[in-house]
């Protein structure tokens, strides 16, 4: 297949609470494998999956938050974050796991994955796509 | 125009897959391709022959099975998603050692890269969930 | 390059229809269906709020559902659309996207 | 069994969108057998589930609302909604079905079955429980 | 002391069946007795034996087979919950004309007679859901 | 004569944590656990509306669910008492009910 299309995959929703954001991440690394035009979206609760310092030993569940790291690997490489989802819940980038990619064209130079935009340029992010998939 | 469509709530237990199914035998009726239904998450449990619906409820399996023949509608129900839940064919049970399988007539399961494929080939990709 | 959004939680329990009104375009569409059609009801405390965030956008609400729902059509805000399954699909493919907000 | 407890059915979500409604009036049916003190409370998007007129042919759901209207006949008599929740709606008791039971000790007069409660009222109603199970 | 416990919605979806299975572990480590755990809504899923989650995560339905067997615990899954959603032991699928059943060690199905029994009996109610 | 109320839900998308303390009572106590906790953090849009409806109310949070979405100890508001399964085990039997907020 030759088309080029471009998915943005939206996550709102918190981790561990639902599987929601574990089961968009198996649905991105899958999709990798397509060669398609691929950006995900963090706003609202979403953004709180993006924090470091998860372990998930006490409560029982599997922490998935690691994948977020490997996503370069994948060629996922465009991790929109919303400002002001983030200032709502009192979060800075700080907070958030610092995710990188590796730009062959670039002399393998590591650039971060994180891109954080207005709600405004979240919704230009959105207006300038094919396929939205809602997690 | 070729719809594709992703289920991602169980049977009842949210309103998603009517309004799935609504949606689709719309857009069969106003002469537009539905491509693919593509059950993630809960969804896969849409797929399930097992159930028994009180008589004077709708039948949401059964309905989804009528529709996919009447329409050679491609059902697929994700396979990582249904491993989760329970939900398996024959090949399925077979291949993980399990004794007895669930899925209904219509249905298929495959791999999440039909969900990809879906949206790329149709002209439109629409969720029903939660 | 509109939208086509779509709303199915009750804003009276949850943030959704807010966070959807927050990031449409000029030109969009949004459509309240499921749980979402409460958002399309007049005289109470999420009225004002729909209205005003929604200005910019074209608003529609499924019929099925308010019916089911026992909403008199009397109680739908002025400015929104009712529309039945049909003109959900005809939307959705004259729009450019379709995202639905879950 | 000869406890006798006090049980209420908390109804926080509206009907159809998802099966809370439906399955609670399940429980409450069954319940009904056990002659416990059994009252309902209906606040925040549970008033929804009483309103009138719901007609689910073209959704193609099943229309329960009926139901809410049997109740009497198995003695749960008790509904409590409350005002603000109404109010925060724009909804008023007209809007809502007419739920009646038939009083044996007072000439099988009817009665109202929906009882109007303030915020703190439904509090009170709350705290005076033994068994609280929420849908 | 007695705790009654419901839990009202399916495995991994929600974390609802975890913290259950948490507290439950809890109570019976601090000597407290567990009369029960009724499982509702889509909370009936956590009894099926088909599931094939991945190695790496928990294994939901077995943690509770284990439970059960490790202390006698009652497990009740709603019969008019599961039959909507396709969760059946051998008699149900013998009496329902269905060709399997997907019962999981360890659960049983009952009515909703048993839920309401478990208020009564219970010196507490708690509910894990949604 | 106190009840045990738990809520489960992230109060920045659902309305369940206001409600909740919209009907406790004086003396009554407040559980956080899974997506709830995050109405246990400070220095958020939240967190004012939490101290002012809970001031009287004992409230909890679920350290295990705290952990696991990676909120820092340190940023869980201060007069809210991270607490572990068995303490959760005996706040439900010391309290004369438990309401749990779905």
């Amino acid at each position: 297949m030759s088309i080029v299309k471009k998915f943005l995959y939206v996550n709102r929703k918190a981790p561990y609470g639902t599987i929601y954001a574990q089961e968009a991440l198996e649905v991105v690394l899958i999709g990798a494998a397509f060669d398609q035009d691929v950006s995900m979206a963090f706003l609202d609760d979403g953004v709180f999956q993006l924090t470091k310092g998860q372990d998930t030993k006490e409560a029982g569940l599997k922490n998935f938050s690691p994948t977020f790291r490997a996503l370069g690997d994948y060629e996922v490489t465009k991790l929109y974050v919303e400002q002001e989802s983030l200032d709502e819940r009192g979060l800075t980038l700080d907070d958030l796991q610092d995710i990188q990619w590796e730009d062959e064209d670039d002399d393998y130079a590591e650039k971060p994955s994180i891109i954080v935009v207005s709600r405004a340029g979240m919704a230009d992010v959105m207006a300038d796509q094919d396929v939205v998939l809602s997690f | 125009m070729k719809f594709g469509i992703v289920v991602s709530e169980g049977p009842y237990t949210h309103q998603a897959s009517d309004s799935a199914y609504n949606f689709v035998k719309a857009a069969l009726a106003t002469g537009h391709e539905v491509s693919r239904v593509f059950f993630y998450h809960d969804g896969v449990n849409v797929g399930t022959r097992l159930s028994i619906p009180p008589q004077d409820d709708r039948q949401i399996q059964e309905q989804w099975t009528a529709l996919a023949k009447e329409h050679e509608l491609d059902l697929v129900i994700c396979i990582a998603a249904a491993q989760r839940r329970g939900l398996l064919d024959q090949n399925e049970a077979d291949r993980q050692g399990k004794d007895a399988n669930n899925i209904a007539d219509g249905f298929r399961i495959s791999g999440l890269g039909q969900l990809i494929e879906m949206g790329i080939q149709a002209d439109r990709t629409i969720t029903f969930g939660d | 390059m509109a939208t086509l959004h779509t709303v199915n939680k009750s804003p009276f329990q949850n943030q959704t229809l807010i966070s959807c009104l927050g990031h449409v375009k000029d030109g969009d569409s949004v459509l309240l269906m499921e749980d979402g059609v409460y958002g399309a009801m007049t005289g109470n405390a999420m009225s004002e709020v729909v209205a005003g965030m929604g200005a910019n956008v074209k608003l529609f609400v499924l019929g099925a559902d308010v019916s089911a729902r026992g909403i008199d059509a009397g109680r739908v805000a002025e400015g929104i659309t009712s529309v039945n399954y049909e003109e959900f699909v005809g939307m959705a493919a004259s729009c450019d996207r379709v995202q639905n907000w879950l």
